[in-house]
């Protein structure tokens, strides 16, 4: 019966997270519309051009291999994958058990792969420039995100989204100062993951500054698409797991029933709206920076994972 | 055989009897068959002595410590001379030296095995002498002004070690005088008893002496002056038998002196005294390699450093440390010779003993380029070697006992190995040098040259790795003779 | 199965011993390199049957030996699983060769045979000999093109540190106070005595590996070599020094050592890890790329080790476990990614005419096979999911997050800069093997013969694909692989640890993080049919072909038939932003670009360079002390005869005048 | 025998003799005298060990003081003056250490022979101390005079009355068997040729006896 509950769980936050993905996007490009006293195109519309773009003739360059064929299939299947790692609305979800951080960090580097291969496939200028620049940024992004989680591991035991997400809803722990530091180390890791403002400008084309649209400029068709919807999963991915770690209030219990999970729902949506509010506020508020100063953002956010981890082991009696 | 007349004397003076046969023979070919013949049927000899009774007979002795080093010292005699066969026709030689050349060989060779049978200290010494003269005379051999200023070098220096070695023989009988009785005061197996009850002061007074002179012949830093131009001079053969056979008699002489010096408890150790001149010798030599042109004198040197780590081995003492040392001397003089072999060929072919002219030579000749590759890789104390084996047990033995002299030791040996190395690669990697002469259509190398190589080779790779239970046997125990 | 494994080694000494004669044969090369096969395979079998069913208990006493003991050979947990590594390379290795114009047949078997010594060696003696025949052989396989002085100036290198590691391994064992291991275990190592153990033996099995600061021959002395050789060399050789390392430091010393034992390794670990994955980046050479990420790899293995220590010293033995489980897991699986790589660094060399990735590009359409082998070892490379290489770089990051167990805050804040360091280490090896695939595989041509390269041999492609298969399969199943490997990480954390397996999946710590690889690939899978079901059913349009846009450019000139070279990525261009973010103060890089005066058509010029002064730091000072003192010695030599017959007369007073002193007291 | 007594007393005066005559080898300066000096040497050795052979009754001692007389009294100082006069050697000595401070180097070396041998050989006979001393001094002179004089000749003469220092303590050992003293003299006349066959190549190598000159015909030259 259990087991049943947590397939059924998985299957409902799997559903889920694959529909709020694109609306994620809009909503975002929705409100810093509205902030920046725009109307705005409606939160749907990235919706409207999947479809679009799919029903789209693709076309390929002369010289491209099966990469370009396969690597946006390869991406959007791998983040679905890891977005389903990532606990929504419950915990004790089927995939619980191999909900690892680490290997989420994993999978994105995966797609993260996939994307740079597909900018450098047909060998031309900016895809070799946005490569270069998206596996550069990893390289301080990805210790970054470990030693935060470090935290989270030295607290929870653990580095299991799920039974992380539990101890902190148990709430056992209270506010730490540790836990903020670390929270505000990964929120960078998620701007530069999901090449946002300030790291990147994810709404032009063709700016010497770009990263992640440098990779783009040959994709067309479905190959767009796909593309466009990976880059929303993986926003979704990641203000998912920012809510999922630090904000886990009203997520359902492992074990529970339908109406804890609509509950947690609503939780979620809640955080998520936040969260999206959040992104939306910060990008208008800030400028985009110099691209050789994006090492100093993360590795600033990486001295915070690092001062995190030293004070709780300053506090915490483990030491 | 009769008893008067032991196998050893018949060692000594077959070699005599065929240096004079040799001088009166004046046609070149017979006289270096001849040679061949009286080294081959010397060689025989000295294999009948594993069947001989271990122990003294009037002023000889045979042991285990000297028995497997005359058994090396006939081998070689007897590759040198098959070497010679095909070299010397080669050397630019009016007859009358080419005479003296074989007439000086075998008589070095007679009193080779003289040097290091006796077990009277005094019959030692003489034939340690009449080894100098001769290999003096063979040095000068070619007249040259390099050769005579080698030689006469060569002279002084062992004129005077030997006589500095004389009189510590002389002082060490007068130490003996009275305690031994009616006994010969000279007797090495005599001196051992007695040197526990011997006045310590003469024994020290003695060994210094001793240690100097018979140090001098070894070529240890820093007495070693004549050693590198020696070697470098006169016919190849003399540097395969000074750095083969006579250091090594040199060498075995200062232990058997350090042995009964030893014996008494309250000298001044002679063992460390040895030991800081092997440490000397091998810190003074390695860097010594890095400034070396001449190939011959690059070898020359690393006997120096040989030498020097056969003393330390023998310095440190104990069963171990006799073992390593005298495993080094065997594993050198294969090791030695057969490289030496191998620079004379090369020395002929390129007309030039400079290594920047030797250049290139696996390139030129590969035959004698890998064999030389090989051997120097052996001299290195690179496996799987005898002389690598010598070198683990001996730094492992350092380590255990006076570990403060690893770093000494480390230091030289990593800084010579390094060195041979690079030699190495001068020598048979990358292409000719400008002005070598192009190798003449097929390599005019035929089995008197590259057969002594590759079978001193082979002896030492058993020595390192495969020893057979009997040798091993008989090494333990001469490792216990001296201990 | 001793028995069995030293008659292999013999075997291979009989090729080594074969090859001579045969040397010009045609068969030479085949029979050879066949033989090289076989026993490799024997080798690799006897190593899994030994640690699948049961390991030979009494070492073999070889029936001959040095002049003072006899040679043993024995086959515990730890030197079975690096046999089984050291097989399966050889196999693949010698497969490659066996394909390939027959090269150094006298020194392919006893470089094998001596890496298989090294690792069967139940005493120092016979481990020694093992390992510098091992070096010597692998020097004459570097110095085979010995007429280019470049190779002349790495082997000449290569050989001088393996000298280096004799000269600091050696006294080990003297310290150690006996020849059988053991004896050794019996008497670990005390005091002074044990710390210079852990000294000589960090340089002389770590020189060996490549680790900082003495790595510098290796990105010479391996692209030097064929590239089967270099395949064996980077991919098994480095792992028989780590194995000594492992051997010397974990077992023979034993528990009894104190944990800080650890801490330098986890520092050099973390170093070579940072700054050979580094170097990778801004390498312009296949095989000194690849060799740079050996460094790389070998720096991770050591930081497991070092973990290792760290938690056995704090009596953590399932962290101990996991620790050690991650240097074994890592060691065997860049064993296997490395060697397919430097065998497809041949295969690219021998297509397309080139090592330099700035002559090459766009071989993914002419090599297909060689192409896919290259994706997967790259893949494993970068640690990507679910490849070999993630499976041991997630236990690795497990153990480091870990590191707060140690308990004491020191210990604990090494670990923390030790996860970040060994995180960014791991970006940085993906970014190097995507720069590798981009500019080799994707992309157009950059030469005319890469233009005309064609697919390999079936022979080659073989020996590419199968340690590529394996590489799969220990990346699905790494629990099997350490279950195998259990025997040898008791070996080295203590008898009552089992490996940190939970079924098919990996655990950490008390089994609350897991990693189940056949999961991921299974949903992965699922997740690709479905999705390209979608696709297919939702957009059925066939795609069509069209010029690339290329954000606008114009289309080349004609006559530039590969299109125009200048609009496509370059190696260096690629390399630039981590040169500038990190190369600057790591590896002292330098960039200068020289930009035509407007109107003239000449491109801009970047000229871009950097130089690894940490690797250079220990040889030029010793090489300028080693010149100076050697200047003074000299001058000992110019001395006239009666300047050192003098030289003797003052020996002989000397000595009078010590022993006179010496009495006098 | 003991102190006081005749035959220590005169033993003692012959080796004090021979020590004197190795002060005047260094003294001199005139090649020629250096030889006349050395004939002298070796007769009061072969004094000496006629003396000794008297002293100890031992027969063979008297053959080692004829070897002495007749090879190093007569040989050797007449071939070496062959020589001398075949070469037509300069006539000076030229000295590398100059006559004063050998002859100061010389006393500092006779006092550290006589501090290492006095103190230990209590064991020992008188006699055979005292001669020892006395030889130790004539050996040490004898390496003296090799390192401060240049010319090849005068190397060799330095050599031999190294030798006679040697016979001298060979003789004063009681008991020491013939072996020694013959194959001494027979080395010192095997010495004496091949020097001299050196010296003659040298003469003609470089028209000059003095080694210096060979030094820059070391191999390996530059």
């Amino acid at each position: 019966m259990a087991v049943l509950g947590a397939v059924i769980a998985q299957l409902l936050h799997l559903a889920l997270m694959l529909a709020a993905a694109p609306l994620v996007l809009g909503v975002v490009r929705w409100l810093k519309a509205r902030m920046l006293g725009r109307r705005g195109t409606s939160p749907l519309q990235p919706l409207r051009d999947l479809a679009k773009l799919l029903r789209k003739r693709p076309v390929l360059a002369e010289n491209a291999s099966v990469v370009t064929e396969a690597a946006p299939h390869l991406a959007v299947a791998v983040t679905v994958v890891a977005i389903a790692l990532v606990p929504s609305f419950a915990h004790g979800m089927a995939f619980a058990p191999v909900a690892d951080l680490v290997l989420v960090a994993g999978l994105l580097a995966l797609a993260r792969m996939a994307l740079a291969l597909n900018g450098l496939d047909v060998g031309t200028a900016f895809g070799g420039l946005g490569a270069a620049r998206e596996m550069s940024f990893a390289v301080f992004a990805e210790p970054a995100l470990l030693v935060s989680a470090l935290s989270f591991a030295i607290l929870a035991g653990t580095t299991n989204l799920d039974q992380i997400g539990a101890v902190f809803r148990d709430g056992a722990l209270g506010l730490r100062v540790s836990l903020g530091l670390a929270a505000v180390a990964m929120l960078a890791v998620a701007l530069a993951e999901n090449a946002r403002i300030p790291v990147d400008n994810p709404s032009t084309h063709l700016e010497l500054t770009m990263v992640h649209e440098a990779m783009l400029l040959e994709a067309s068709g479905r190959h767009l698409a796909l593309w466009d919807y990976q880059a929303a999963l993986k926003l979704t991915l990641w203000l998912a797991l920012v809510s999922a770690i630090f904000l886990p209030f009203g997520v359902a219990p492992a074990g529970t029933g339908p109406l804890a999970w609509l509950i947690g729902l609503l939780a979620w949506a809640a955080k998520m709206g936040t969260l999206c509010l959040a992104l939306a506020f910060f990008e208008n508020a800030i400028a985009k920076m110099r691209v050789f100063r994006v090492p100093e953002f993360l590795g600033a956010a990486l001295l915070l994972a690092l001062l995190a981890a030293a004070l709780l082991f300053v506090s915490t009696g483990f030491a | 055989m009769p008893a008067e007349f032991p196998l050893a004397w018949a060692l000594v003076f077959l070699p005599w009897a065929g240096a004079a046969l040799l001088g009166f023979l004046p046609r070149e070919r017979v006289a270096a068959l001849v040679n061949i013949g009286v080294s081959a049927a010397s060689f025989l000899l000295a294999l009948l002595l594993l069947a001989e009774p271990v122990g003294v007979q009037g002023w000889t002795r045979l042991d285990a410590l000297n028995l497997p080093l005359v058994l090396l010292s006939f081998l070689i005699g007897l590759t040198t001379a098959v070497y010679s066969y095909g070299a010397l026709a080669a050397e630019t030689l009016d007859p009358l030296r080419l005479r003296a050349f074989h007439v000086a060989f075998q008589v070095f060779m007679g009193a080779q095995a003289l040097a290091l049978l006796a077990d009277n200290l005094g019959v030692m010494w003489v034939a340690i002498e009449i080894a100098t003269l001769a290999s003096v005379l063979m040095v000068g051999l070619h007249g040259t002004p390099a050769a005579i200023e080698a030689a006469w070098k060569f002279f002084i220096l062992c004129g005077v070690g030997i006589a500095l070695a004389l009189l510590g023989t002389i002082i060490l009988s007068l130490a003996a005088r009275p305690v031994v009785g009616e006994e010969d005061a000279l007797s090495w197996a005599v001196l051992r008893e007695v040197a526990a009850r011997c006045d310590p002061g003469v024994l020290n007074l003695a060994f210094v002496f001793l240690l100097v002179g018979y140090g001098t012949k070894a070529g240890l830093v820093p007495l070693h002056a004549w050693l590198p131009d020696a070697e470098a001079e006169g016919p190849i053969a003399i540097s395969a038998v000074l750095s083969g056979l006579l250091l090594n008699a040199a060498l075995q002489a200062v232990v058997r002196v350090k042995a009964v010096v030893g014996a008494h408890p309250e000298t001044v150790p002679p063992g460390a005294l040895l030991l800081a001149f092997g440490l000397a010798s091998v810190l003074v030599a390695a860097f010594a390699l890095w400034r070396r042109r001449d190939a011959r004198r690059f070898f020359a040197w690393s006997s120096i450093l040989h030498m020097g780590l056969a003393a330390t081995g023998f310095g440190i003492g104990g069963p171990a440390g006799h073992l390593a040392g005298l495993l080094h001397m065997l594993g050198h003089s294969l090791a030695k010779s057969a490289v030496f072999f191998g620079i004379g060929a090369a020395v002929r072919l390129r007309g030039s003993q400079r290594i920047a002219d030797l250049g290139g030579l696996c390139a030129s000749y590969p035959a004698l380029g890998w064999a030389l590759v090989t051997g120097i890789l052996a001299v290195a104390g690179l496996p799987p070697f005898a002389l690598f084996a010598s070198e683990f047990l001996l730094v492992t033995e350092v380590a255990a006992t006076h570990p403060w002299v690893i770093l000494p030791l480390g230091l030289g040996l990593l800084v010579a190995v390094a060195a041979k190395i690079h030699t190495l690669q001068l020598l048979c990697f990358g292409d000719p040098g400008p002005g070598t002469p192009p190798a003449a259509g097929p390599e005019k190398l035929h089995w008197p040259s590259l057969g002594p190589i590759w079978l001193h080779l082979v002896l030492a790779l058993l020595l390192g790795v495969a020893l057979p239970g009997p040798l091993r046997a008989m090494l333990g125990e001469a490792a216990g003779v001296v201990g | 199965m001793l028995t069995a494994l030293a008659l292999g080694l013999a075997l291979l000494g009989l090729l080594a011993l074969a090859a001579l004669p045969l040397a010009g044969h045609r068969l030479a090369g085949r029979i050879v390199h066949g033989g090289c096969c076989v026993v490799s395979a024997g080798f690799a079998l006897a190593a899994l049957g030994g640690m699948a069913f049961g390991l030979p208990e009494e070492p073999l006493r070889l029936p001959f030996g040095p002049a003072w003991a006899g040679m043993s050979l024995a086959m515990d947990g730890l030197s079975a699983w690096f046999l089984l590594l050291l097989g399966l390379a050889g196999v693949a290795t010698s497969l490659f060769a066996l394909g390939g114009a027959p090269r150094g047949l006298v020194a392919w078997p006893i470089f094998l045979g001596a890496m298989a010594l090294a690792l069967l060696a139940a005493d120092g003696f016979t481990l020694l000999l093992g390992f510098e025949a091992m070096s010597l052989a692998s020097w004459a396989l570097v110095a085979l093109d010995h007429r280019e002085a470049g190779n002349r100036a790495a082997a000449r290198l290569y050989l001088i540190v393996a000298a280096l590691a004799a000269a600091c391994l050696l006294p080990c064992f003297g310290l150690l106070g006996a020849m059988d291991f053991a004896a050794i275990r019996a008497a670990p190592p005390e005091g002074w005595r044990a710390v210079a153990v852990l000294a000589l033996g960090l340089v002389g099995a770590g020189a060996k590996a490549g680790l900082v600061p003495l790595h510098a021959w290796l990105p010479l002395a391996h692209p030097a070599a064929p590239s089967h050789v270099s395949a064996l060399m980077s991919g098994a050789m480095t792992k028989v020094a780590l194995y000594v390392m492992a051997r010397l430091l974990l077992d023979l010393c034993g528990p009894v050592q104190p944990g800080w034992w650890g801490l330098p390794l986890l520092v050099l670990g973390v170093a070579s890890a940072v700054l050979g994955a580094l170097r990778a980046n801004l390498e312009e050479d296949t095989k000194v790329l690849l060799a740079c990420s050996t460094i790389e790899n070998v720096g991770l293995v050591v930081v497991g080790l070092g973990l290792a220590l760290l938690f056995r010293g704090a009596d953590l033995g399932a962290m101990a476990a996991l620790a050690a489980g991650a240097a074994l897991l890592h060691a065997m699986a860049h064993g296997l990614f490395k060697t397919l790589l430097f065998l497809v660094a041949g295969a690219i060399q021998h297509a397309a005419g080139s090592r330099r990735l700035d002559r090459l590009g766009g071989l993914i359409h002419a090599m297909p096979r060689t192409a896919l082998a290259a994706a997967i070892g790259l893949g494993a490379a970068a640690g990507l999911p679910p490849l070999s290489g993630f499976a041991s770089e997630w236990l690795l990051l497990q153990s480091l997050l870990a590191g707060w167990r140690l308990g004491e805050i020191g210990l604990q804040m090494a670990a923390a800069a030790a996860l970040a360091l060994a995180a960014m280490a791991v970006a940085l090896a993906a970014a190097a093997m995507l720069r590798f695939f981009g500019l080799v595989f994707l992309g157009r041509p950059r030469s005319p013969r890469g233009a005309g390269a064609r697919e390999m041999g079936r022979l080659q492609v073989v020996a590419m694909l199968l340690p590529a298969g394996l590489t799969v399969l220990l990346g699905l199943f790494p629990a099997l692989a350490l279950e195998l490997a259990g025997e040898g990480i008791r070996q080295l954390v203590g008898p009552m640890v089992r490996p940190p397996v939970i079924g098919l999946a990996l655990g950490a710590g008390e089994g609350h993080s897991t990693y189940a690889p056949l999961a991921v690939a299974l949903l992965i899978g699922l997740a690709l049919m479905l999705l390209w079901a979608v696709v297919r059913w939702r957009s059925p349009a066939i795609a069509d072909r069209g010029p690339v846009w290329n954000g606008g450019f114009i289309d080349p000139p004609a006559e530039l038939i590969f299109g125009d070279p200048l609009s496509q990525p370059s190696a260096a261009g690629m390399a630039q932003p981590l040169r500038r973010m990190l190369g600057g103060t790591l590896l002292a890089a330098r960039e200068r670009v020289t930009l035509p005066p407007p109107g003239d058509p000449r491109p801009a010029r970047l000229e871009a360079g950097f130089e690894d002064r940490i690797g250079m730091a220990p040889l030029t000072p010793a090489a300028r002390i080693r010149d100076a003192v050697a200047a003074q010695v000299e001058r000992l030599r110019s001395l006239t005869i009666r300047g050192s017959l003098s030289l003797v007369f003052a020996t002989l007073v000397g000595l009078l005048a010590l022993v006179a002193w010496l009495e006098g007291r | 025998m003991g102190f006081g007594q005749l035959p220590y007393d005169v033993a003692h005066l012959l080796g004090g003799a021979m020590l004197l005559l190795s002060f005047m080898l260094l003294y001199q300066r005139r090649v020629a005298a250096v030889v006349s000096v050395l004939a002298a040497q070796g007769a009061v050795l072969a004094a000496a060990a006629a003396w000794q052979g008297f002293v100890q009754g031992a027969p063979q001692l008297y053959l080692t003081a004829l070897i002495a007389a007749v090879a190093k009294a007569g040989l050797i100082p007449f071939a070496l003056r062959w020589m001398i006069r075949k070469l037509a050697l300069a006539r000076g000595v030229d000295p590398a250490l100059g006559i004063g401070p050998s002859l100061v180097a010389g006393v500092g070396l006779v006092a550290l022979a006589i501090m290492v041998t006095l103190p230990i050989t209590t064991g020992a006979q008188a006699l055979a101390r005292e001669d020892l001393a006395l030889a130790l001094s004539v050996v040490l002179l004898g390496m003296l005079m090799m390192i401060t004089r240049r010319n090849a000749i005068l190397q060799v003469v330095g050599l031999m009355s190294l030798e006679n220092g040697l016979v001298l303590a060979a003789v004063g050992v009681t008991g020491m068997p013939l072996v020694v003293e013959l194959s001494t003299a027979a080395l010192v006349m095997l010495v004496l040729v091949v020097a001299g066959v050196f010296t003659f190549q040298i003469r003609g190598r470089f028209d000059s006896l003095d080694t210096a000159l060979l030094h820059p015909h070391r191999g390996e030259e530059g």
